[in-house]
Protein backbone atom coordinates (compact mmCIF):
# COMPACT_ATOMS: atom_id res chain seq x y z
CA UNK A 1 0.00 0.00 0.00
CA UNK A 2 2.61 2.54 1.05
CA UNK A 3 4.81 1.26 -1.78
CA UNK A 4 2.14 2.15 -4.30
CA UNK A 5 1.59 5.51 -2.66
CA UNK A 6 5.29 6.30 -2.74
CA UNK A 7 5.71 5.26 -6.38
CA UNK A 8 2.56 7.05 -7.49
CA UNK A 9 3.60 10.24 -5.73
CA UNK A 10 7.05 9.98 -7.26
CA UNK A 11 5.67 9.53 -10.78
CA UNK A 12 3.34 12.48 -10.31
CA UNK A 13 6.19 14.62 -8.98
CA UNK A 14 8.45 13.66 -11.89
CA UNK A 15 5.79 14.47 -14.47
CA UNK A 16 4.89 17.74 -12.77
CA UNK A 17 8.49 18.96 -12.46
CA UNK A 18 9.34 17.85 -16.01
CA UNK A 19 6.31 19.64 -17.44
CA UNK A 20 6.94 22.81 -15.46
CA UNK A 21 10.63 22.83 -16.43
CA UNK A 22 9.62 22.65 -20.07
CA UNK A 23 6.77 25.13 -19.91
CA UNK A 24 8.30 27.75 -17.63
CA UNK A 25 8.90 31.10 -19.30
CA UNK A 26 11.44 32.22 -16.73
CA UNK A 27 14.74 30.52 -17.63
CA UNK A 28 16.08 30.63 -14.09
CA UNK A 29 12.97 29.00 -12.73
CA UNK A 30 13.23 26.31 -15.40
CA UNK A 31 16.80 25.56 -14.35
CA UNK A 32 15.90 25.29 -10.65
CA UNK A 33 12.95 23.04 -11.40
CA UNK A 34 15.24 20.94 -13.59
CA UNK A 35 17.65 20.50 -10.68
CA UNK A 36 14.73 19.41 -8.51
CA UNK A 37 13.69 17.03 -11.29
CA UNK A 38 17.16 15.48 -11.33
CA UNK A 39 17.10 14.88 -7.59
CA UNK A 40 13.62 13.34 -7.75
CA UNK A 41 14.91 11.18 -10.60
CA UNK A 42 17.63 9.95 -8.26
CA UNK A 43 14.94 8.89 -5.78
CA UNK A 44 13.12 7.17 -8.66
CA UNK A 45 16.25 5.18 -9.52
CA UNK A 46 16.43 4.22 -5.87
CA UNK A 47 12.89 2.88 -6.04
CA UNK A 48 13.86 0.92 -9.16
CA UNK A 49 16.56 -0.87 -7.13
CA UNK A 50 19.40 0.84 -9.01
CA UNK A 51 21.45 2.64 -6.35
CA UNK A 52 24.51 3.01 -8.60
CA UNK A 53 22.56 4.97 -11.21
CA UNK A 54 20.98 6.97 -8.40
CA UNK A 55 24.48 7.87 -7.20
CA UNK A 56 25.46 9.06 -10.67
CA UNK A 57 22.19 10.94 -11.10
CA UNK A 58 22.57 12.70 -7.76
CA UNK A 59 26.14 13.72 -8.56
CA UNK A 60 25.46 14.82 -12.12
CA UNK A 61 22.00 16.26 -11.58
CA UNK A 62 22.78 18.23 -8.44
CA UNK A 63 26.40 19.14 -9.03
CA UNK A 64 27.43 19.27 -12.66
CA UNK A 65 24.24 20.07 -14.54
CA UNK A 66 23.10 22.54 -11.91
CA UNK A 67 26.28 24.60 -12.01
CA UNK A 68 26.60 24.39 -15.80
CA UNK A 69 23.03 25.47 -16.43
CA UNK A 70 23.21 28.28 -13.87
CA UNK A 71 26.40 29.48 -15.50
CA UNK A 72 24.71 29.34 -18.90
CA UNK A 73 21.70 31.29 -17.61
CA UNK A 74 23.87 34.07 -16.19
CA UNK A 75 25.83 34.27 -19.46
CA UNK A 76 22.59 34.37 -21.43
CA UNK A 77 21.28 37.12 -19.20
CA UNK A 78 24.40 39.23 -19.74
CA UNK A 79 24.40 38.50 -23.48
CA UNK A 80 20.75 39.39 -23.76
CA UNK A 81 21.23 42.67 -21.92
CA UNK A 82 24.22 43.70 -24.03
CA UNK A 83 22.38 42.61 -27.17
CA UNK A 84 19.39 44.70 -26.15
CA UNK A 85 21.63 47.65 -25.47
CA UNK A 86 23.37 47.22 -28.82
CA UNK A 87 20.15 46.97 -30.80
CA UNK A 88 18.82 50.00 -29.00
CA UNK A 89 22.06 51.84 -29.66
CA UNK A 90 22.07 50.91 -33.34
CA UNK A 91 18.43 51.90 -33.62
CA UNK A 92 19.25 55.25 -32.16
CA UNK A 93 22.20 55.64 -34.48
CA UNK A 94 20.07 54.58 -37.44
CA UNK A 95 17.35 57.05 -36.55
CA UNK A 96 19.96 59.77 -36.09
CA UNK A 97 21.44 59.11 -39.48
CA UNK A 98 18.18 58.93 -41.34
CA UNK B 1 8.99 -1.47 11.07
CA UNK B 2 9.44 -1.42 7.28
CA UNK B 3 5.87 -0.17 6.96
CA UNK B 4 6.68 2.65 9.36
CA UNK B 5 9.76 3.63 7.36
CA UNK B 6 7.78 3.55 4.15
CA UNK B 7 5.10 5.76 5.65
CA UNK B 8 7.76 8.22 6.79
CA UNK B 9 9.24 8.21 3.27
CA UNK B 10 5.83 8.97 1.76
CA UNK B 11 5.35 11.83 4.21
CA UNK B 12 8.77 13.30 3.49
CA UNK B 13 8.14 13.12 -0.26
CA UNK B 14 4.83 14.89 0.30
CA UNK B 15 6.43 17.76 2.24
CA UNK B 16 9.07 18.00 -0.48
CA UNK B 17 6.37 18.34 -3.13
CA UNK B 18 4.47 20.98 -1.18
CA UNK B 19 7.71 22.91 -0.72
CA UNK B 20 8.30 22.74 -4.48
CA UNK B 21 5.15 24.83 -4.92
CA UNK B 22 6.91 27.57 -2.96
CA UNK B 23 9.93 27.18 -5.23
CA UNK B 24 7.65 27.57 -8.23
CA UNK B 25 5.94 30.67 -6.85
CA UNK B 26 8.96 32.18 -5.06
CA UNK B 27 9.20 35.81 -6.11
CA UNK B 28 12.98 36.20 -6.05
CA UNK B 29 15.70 33.93 -7.39
CA UNK B 30 17.05 33.42 -3.85
CA UNK B 31 13.71 31.91 -2.91
CA UNK B 32 14.08 29.50 -5.78
CA UNK B 33 17.57 28.46 -4.79
CA UNK B 34 16.17 27.36 -1.43
CA UNK B 35 15.16 24.24 -3.37
CA UNK B 36 18.74 23.09 -3.31
CA UNK B 37 18.98 23.48 0.45
CA UNK B 38 15.65 21.75 0.81
CA UNK B 39 16.92 18.71 -1.05
CA UNK B 40 20.05 18.84 1.05
CA UNK B 41 18.03 18.14 4.21
CA UNK B 42 14.71 16.56 3.24
CA UNK B 43 16.27 14.58 0.40
CA UNK B 44 18.97 13.22 2.68
CA UNK B 45 16.38 12.20 5.26
CA UNK B 46 14.25 10.56 2.56
CA UNK B 47 17.18 8.59 1.16
CA UNK B 48 18.37 7.44 4.59
CA UNK B 49 14.88 6.25 5.50
CA UNK B 50 14.57 4.46 2.17
CA UNK B 51 17.97 2.83 2.74
CA UNK B 52 16.62 1.37 5.95
CA UNK B 53 13.28 0.35 4.41
CA UNK B 54 14.72 -1.31 1.32
CA UNK B 55 17.78 -2.76 3.12
CA UNK B 56 20.07 -1.13 0.55
CA UNK B 57 23.27 0.15 2.18
CA UNK B 58 24.38 1.82 -1.06
CA UNK B 59 21.64 4.40 -0.60
CA UNK B 60 23.56 5.93 2.30
CA UNK B 61 26.29 6.79 -0.17
CA UNK B 62 23.70 8.47 -2.38
CA UNK B 63 22.55 10.49 0.62
CA UNK B 64 26.13 11.50 1.38
CA UNK B 65 26.73 12.62 -2.22
CA UNK B 66 23.47 14.57 -2.16
CA UNK B 67 24.44 16.37 1.05
CA UNK B 68 27.88 17.23 -0.30
CA UNK B 69 26.84 18.36 -3.75
CA UNK B 70 23.72 20.32 -2.80
CA UNK B 71 26.08 23.11 -1.77
CA UNK B 72 27.71 23.11 -5.19
CA UNK B 73 24.62 24.34 -7.02
CA UNK B 74 24.20 27.11 -4.44
CA UNK B 75 27.82 28.17 -4.79
CA UNK B 76 27.31 28.24 -8.56
CA UNK B 77 24.23 30.40 -8.11
CA UNK B 78 25.88 32.80 -5.70
CA UNK B 79 29.07 33.28 -7.70
CA UNK B 80 27.66 33.22 -11.23
CA UNK B 81 24.14 34.60 -11.11
CA UNK B 82 24.28 36.99 -8.16
CA UNK B 83 28.06 37.56 -8.33
CA UNK B 84 28.61 38.54 -4.71
CA UNK B 85 32.31 39.13 -5.11
CA UNK B 86 32.00 41.62 -7.92
CA UNK B 87 29.32 43.63 -6.17
CA UNK B 88 30.99 43.55 -2.79
CA UNK B 89 34.14 45.17 -4.15
CA UNK C 1 13.16 -4.66 21.86
CA UNK C 2 9.63 -3.37 21.78
CA UNK C 3 10.67 -0.41 23.90
CA UNK C 4 13.34 0.55 21.38
CA UNK C 5 10.80 0.38 18.60
CA UNK C 6 8.40 2.63 20.46
CA UNK C 7 11.17 5.18 21.02
CA UNK C 8 12.07 4.91 17.34
CA UNK C 9 8.48 5.47 16.30
CA UNK C 10 8.23 8.57 18.49
CA UNK C 11 11.49 9.94 17.08
CA UNK C 12 10.38 9.33 13.49
CA UNK C 13 7.01 11.00 14.03
CA UNK C 14 8.67 13.97 15.74
CA UNK C 15 11.08 14.32 12.85
CA UNK C 16 8.23 14.23 10.32
CA UNK C 17 6.37 16.84 12.36
CA UNK C 18 9.34 19.20 12.24
CA UNK C 19 9.72 18.72 8.49
CA UNK C 20 6.03 19.57 8.08
CA UNK C 21 6.44 22.70 10.22
CA UNK C 22 9.46 23.71 8.15
CA UNK C 23 7.43 23.45 4.98
CA UNK C 24 4.59 25.37 6.60
CA UNK C 25 7.08 28.06 7.56
CA UNK C 26 8.10 28.38 3.91
CA UNK C 27 4.53 29.42 3.14
CA UNK C 28 3.71 31.52 6.18
CA UNK C 29 6.78 33.75 6.26
CA UNK C 30 6.73 36.64 3.86
CA UNK C 31 10.43 37.45 3.65
CA UNK C 32 13.22 35.42 2.04
CA UNK C 33 15.50 35.67 5.05
CA UNK C 34 12.73 34.53 7.39
CA UNK C 35 12.13 31.55 5.12
CA UNK C 36 15.80 30.67 5.36
CA UNK C 37 15.46 30.77 9.16
CA UNK C 38 12.58 28.33 9.02
CA UNK C 39 14.20 25.99 6.53
CA UNK C 40 17.60 25.88 8.23
CA UNK C 41 16.65 25.42 11.85
CA UNK C 42 13.45 23.45 11.75
CA UNK C 43 14.45 21.09 8.96
CA UNK C 44 17.78 20.34 10.58
CA UNK C 45 16.04 19.45 13.81
CA UNK C 46 13.73 17.13 11.86
CA UNK C 47 16.73 15.53 10.17
CA UNK C 48 18.36 15.13 13.58
CA UNK C 49 15.37 13.27 15.02
CA UNK C 50 15.10 10.95 12.01
CA UNK C 51 18.82 10.24 12.14
CA UNK C 52 18.60 9.42 15.85
CA UNK C 53 15.89 6.89 15.06
CA UNK C 54 18.04 5.38 12.31
CA UNK C 55 21.07 5.18 14.58
CA UNK C 56 18.99 3.20 17.08
CA UNK C 57 18.08 0.87 14.22
CA UNK C 58 21.63 0.52 12.85
CA UNK C 59 22.83 -3.02 12.29
CA UNK C 60 26.44 -2.37 13.27
CA UNK C 61 28.54 0.29 14.94
CA UNK C 62 30.12 1.34 11.65
CA UNK C 63 26.73 2.02 10.07
CA UNK C 64 25.69 4.11 13.05
CA UNK C 65 28.88 6.17 12.84
CA UNK C 66 28.36 6.57 9.09
CA UNK C 67 24.82 7.88 9.54
CA UNK C 68 26.08 10.32 12.18
CA UNK C 69 28.85 11.50 9.84
CA UNK C 70 26.29 12.03 7.09
CA UNK C 71 24.36 14.15 9.56
CA UNK C 72 27.44 16.27 10.28
CA UNK C 73 27.97 16.77 6.55
CA UNK C 74 24.31 17.70 6.07
CA UNK C 75 24.53 20.19 8.95
CA UNK C 76 27.62 21.84 7.51
CA UNK C 77 26.07 21.93 4.04
CA UNK C 78 22.87 23.45 5.40
CA UNK C 79 24.66 26.13 7.42
CA UNK C 80 26.89 27.05 4.47
CA UNK C 81 24.05 27.25 1.98
CA UNK C 82 21.93 29.24 4.43
CA UNK C 83 24.75 31.75 4.79
CA UNK C 84 25.30 32.02 1.03
CA UNK C 85 21.62 32.38 0.14
CA UNK C 86 21.13 34.91 2.94
CA UNK C 87 23.97 36.95 1.52
CA UNK C 88 22.51 36.75 -1.98
CA UNK C 89 19.06 37.69 -0.69
CA UNK C 90 20.53 40.62 1.21
CA UNK C 91 22.21 41.86 -1.97
CA UNK C 92 19.00 41.53 -3.95
CA UNK C 93 17.03 43.35 -1.28
CA UNK C 94 19.67 46.04 -1.20
CA UNK C 95 19.19 46.48 -4.94
CA UNK C 96 15.44 46.89 -4.60
CA UNK C 97 14.94 48.98 -1.50
CA UNK C 98 18.23 50.73 -0.78
CA UNK C 99 19.68 52.00 -4.01
CA UNK C 100 23.19 52.99 -2.97
CA UNK C 101 24.58 50.98 -0.08
CA UNK C 102 22.94 53.18 2.53
CA UNK C 103 23.01 50.31 5.02
CA UNK C 104 26.71 50.68 5.62
CA UNK D 1 59.00 14.90 15.42
CA UNK D 2 55.85 16.80 16.17
CA UNK D 3 55.01 16.94 12.47
CA UNK D 4 55.20 13.14 12.26
CA UNK D 5 52.87 12.84 15.24
CA UNK D 6 50.41 15.23 13.64
CA UNK D 7 50.47 13.29 10.36
CA UNK D 8 49.97 10.03 12.23
CA UNK D 9 47.03 11.45 14.14
CA UNK D 10 45.40 12.69 10.96
CA UNK D 11 45.96 9.33 9.19
CA UNK D 12 44.30 7.48 12.07
CA UNK D 13 41.38 9.92 12.06
CA UNK D 14 40.94 9.52 8.30
CA UNK D 15 41.13 5.74 8.60
CA UNK D 16 38.33 5.85 11.17
CA UNK D 17 36.23 7.89 8.75
CA UNK D 18 37.07 5.41 5.97
CA UNK D 19 36.05 2.52 8.24
CA UNK D 20 32.71 4.20 8.94
CA UNK D 21 32.02 5.04 5.30
CA UNK D 22 32.75 1.49 4.12
CA UNK D 23 30.42 0.28 6.88
CA UNK D 24 33.08 -1.82 8.61
CA UNK D 25 34.25 -3.61 5.46
CA UNK D 26 37.79 -4.90 6.08
CA UNK D 27 38.63 -5.81 2.46
CA UNK D 28 39.06 -2.18 1.34
CA UNK D 29 41.22 -1.14 4.27
CA UNK D 30 44.55 -1.36 2.37
CA UNK D 31 43.29 0.98 -0.31
CA UNK D 32 41.91 3.20 2.43
CA UNK D 33 45.32 3.38 4.10
CA UNK D 34 46.91 4.65 0.86
CA UNK D 35 44.17 7.25 0.43
CA UNK D 36 44.38 8.32 4.08
CA UNK D 37 48.14 8.88 3.83
CA UNK D 38 47.75 10.88 0.61
CA UNK D 39 44.95 13.02 2.06
CA UNK D 40 46.91 13.60 5.27
CA UNK D 41 49.92 14.77 3.23
CA UNK D 42 47.74 17.18 1.26
CA UNK D 43 46.03 18.40 4.44
CA UNK D 44 49.42 19.23 5.97
CA UNK D 45 49.96 21.65 3.07
CA UNK D 46 46.46 23.11 3.24
CA UNK D 47 46.09 23.25 7.03
CA UNK D 48 49.55 23.31 8.61
CA UNK D 49 49.52 22.90 12.34
CA UNK D 50 49.48 26.43 13.69
CA UNK D 51 49.16 28.11 17.04
CA UNK D 52 45.41 27.50 17.27
CA UNK D 53 44.91 23.82 18.00
CA UNK D 54 41.65 22.08 18.62
CA UNK D 55 41.11 20.86 22.17
CA UNK D 56 39.20 17.55 22.08
CA UNK D 57 37.44 17.91 25.44
CA UNK D 58 36.38 21.49 24.70
CA UNK D 59 35.25 20.38 21.25
CA UNK D 60 32.89 17.82 22.78
CA UNK D 61 31.61 20.44 25.22
CA UNK D 62 31.00 22.76 22.28
CA UNK D 63 29.18 19.99 20.40
CA UNK D 64 26.88 19.41 23.39
CA UNK D 65 26.27 23.17 23.77
CA UNK D 66 25.60 23.43 20.03
CA UNK D 67 23.16 20.50 19.99
CA UNK D 68 21.21 21.91 22.91
CA UNK D 69 21.04 25.36 21.37
CA UNK D 70 20.01 24.05 17.95
CA UNK D 71 17.18 22.03 19.48
CA UNK D 72 16.04 25.21 21.24
CA UNK D 73 16.34 27.04 17.90
CA UNK D 74 14.18 24.53 16.06
CA UNK D 75 11.49 24.56 18.72
CA UNK D 76 11.61 28.36 18.90
CA UNK D 77 11.09 28.79 15.15
CA UNK D 78 8.44 26.05 15.11
CA UNK D 79 6.54 27.86 17.88
CA UNK D 80 6.66 31.10 15.93
CA UNK D 81 5.45 29.42 12.74
CA UNK D 82 2.59 27.65 14.49
CA UNK D 83 1.25 30.57 16.50
CA UNK D 84 -1.50 32.33 14.54
CA UNK D 85 -0.17 35.86 14.97
CA UNK D 86 3.29 34.99 13.56
CA UNK D 87 5.32 36.82 16.25
CA UNK D 88 8.45 37.89 14.40
CA UNK D 89 10.27 41.19 14.46
CA UNK D 90 13.08 40.77 11.95
CA UNK D 91 16.06 43.06 11.74
CA UNK D 92 19.78 43.23 11.14
CA UNK D 93 22.41 43.29 13.83
CA UNK D 94 26.15 43.81 13.46
CA UNK D 95 28.69 42.29 15.82
CA UNK D 96 32.42 42.91 16.01
CA UNK D 97 34.14 39.62 16.60
CA UNK D 98 37.23 39.33 18.74
CA UNK D 99 38.09 35.90 17.36
CA UNK D 100 41.08 35.68 15.01
CA UNK D 101 40.82 35.29 11.25
CA UNK D 102 40.16 31.92 9.66
CA UNK D 103 38.41 28.81 10.90
CA UNK D 104 37.34 30.14 14.36
CA UNK D 105 35.33 32.92 12.74
CA UNK D 106 33.77 30.62 10.17
CA UNK D 107 32.88 28.04 12.79
CA UNK D 108 31.15 30.74 14.84
CA UNK D 109 29.31 32.18 11.83
CA UNK D 110 28.09 28.78 10.68
CA UNK D 111 27.12 27.67 14.19
CA UNK D 112 25.19 30.91 14.76
CA UNK D 113 23.09 30.15 11.66
CA UNK D 114 21.77 27.08 13.44
CA UNK D 115 21.27 28.74 16.82
CA UNK D 116 18.08 30.43 18.00
CA UNK D 117 17.11 33.68 16.40
CA UNK D 118 20.25 34.38 14.41
CA UNK D 119 21.33 33.84 10.82
CA UNK D 120 24.72 35.03 9.66
CA UNK D 121 24.34 37.14 6.54
CA UNK D 122 27.83 38.36 5.77
CA UNK D 123 31.23 38.01 7.34
CA UNK D 124 33.52 40.85 6.35
CA UNK D 125 36.74 40.94 8.34
CA UNK D 126 35.76 41.16 12.01
CA UNK D 127 32.29 42.46 11.15
CA UNK D 128 29.66 39.76 11.31
CA UNK D 129 26.23 40.81 10.15
CA UNK D 130 23.36 38.80 11.59
CA UNK D 131 19.72 38.62 10.67
CA UNK D 132 17.59 38.25 13.79
CA UNK D 133 14.14 36.75 14.08
CA UNK D 134 13.39 38.92 17.07
CA UNK D 135 15.31 42.12 17.66
CA UNK D 136 13.89 42.39 21.18
CA UNK D 137 15.63 39.25 22.40
CA UNK D 138 19.13 39.11 23.84
CA UNK D 139 21.05 38.42 20.65
CA UNK D 140 24.20 40.09 21.91
CA UNK D 141 24.58 37.84 24.94
CA UNK D 142 23.92 34.70 22.88
CA UNK D 143 26.60 35.67 20.39
CA UNK D 144 29.11 36.40 23.16
CA UNK D 145 28.39 33.05 24.84
CA UNK D 146 28.88 31.19 21.59
CA UNK D 147 32.05 33.17 20.89
CA UNK D 148 33.52 32.16 24.24
CA UNK D 149 32.80 28.49 23.56
CA UNK D 150 34.44 28.70 20.14
CA UNK D 151 37.46 30.44 21.66
CA UNK D 152 37.81 27.61 24.16
CA UNK D 153 37.65 24.99 21.39
CA UNK D 154 40.67 26.54 19.72
CA UNK D 155 42.45 27.10 23.02
CA UNK D 156 42.49 30.87 22.52
CA UNK D 157 42.46 33.43 25.30
CA UNK D 158 38.87 34.30 26.10
CA UNK D 159 37.56 37.33 24.27
CA UNK D 160 37.34 40.49 26.30
CA UNK D 161 33.98 40.83 28.01
CA UNK D 162 33.90 44.59 27.79
CA UNK D 163 34.68 44.75 24.11
CA UNK D 164 32.78 47.21 22.04
CA UNK D 165 29.92 46.16 19.83
CA UNK D 166 27.24 48.02 18.06
CA UNK D 167 23.70 47.27 17.10
CA UNK D 168 22.55 48.31 13.66
CA UNK D 169 18.93 49.30 13.46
Amino acid sequence: MTDWLLDGLLVFALLATAASALLSRDLFRAVVVFIAFGLLMAVAWVRLQAPDIALAEAAIGAGLTGVLLLDAVSHLGNKRQTALRQTRGSHRQGSDQS
Amino acid sequence: MTLMFNAVAVFLLLTLLVALVRIWRGPTSSDRMLASQLFGTTGVALLLVLAEAQVAPALRDVALVLALLSVLAIVGFVTRVIQIDRRAS
Amino acid sequence: MAFVQVVQGILLVTGCLFFAIGTLGLFRFSDTLLRIHALTKVDNLGLGFIILALVLNAASLAIGVKVLLIWVVALAASATSAHLIARAARLQQGDDSEPKGSHD
Amino acid sequence: MKTVATILGRVILLLLVWWAFTEGDVSGLGFGLVIAILVAAVSMRLYPRGAARIRPVQLWLFVLFFLGRSVVAGIDVARRVLSPSLPVDPGYFTVHLTLPEGSPRWLLANALSLMPGTLSVSLDGPRLELHCLDTQSSVEEDVRAAEQKVARVFGLPLPDETCHSEGAR
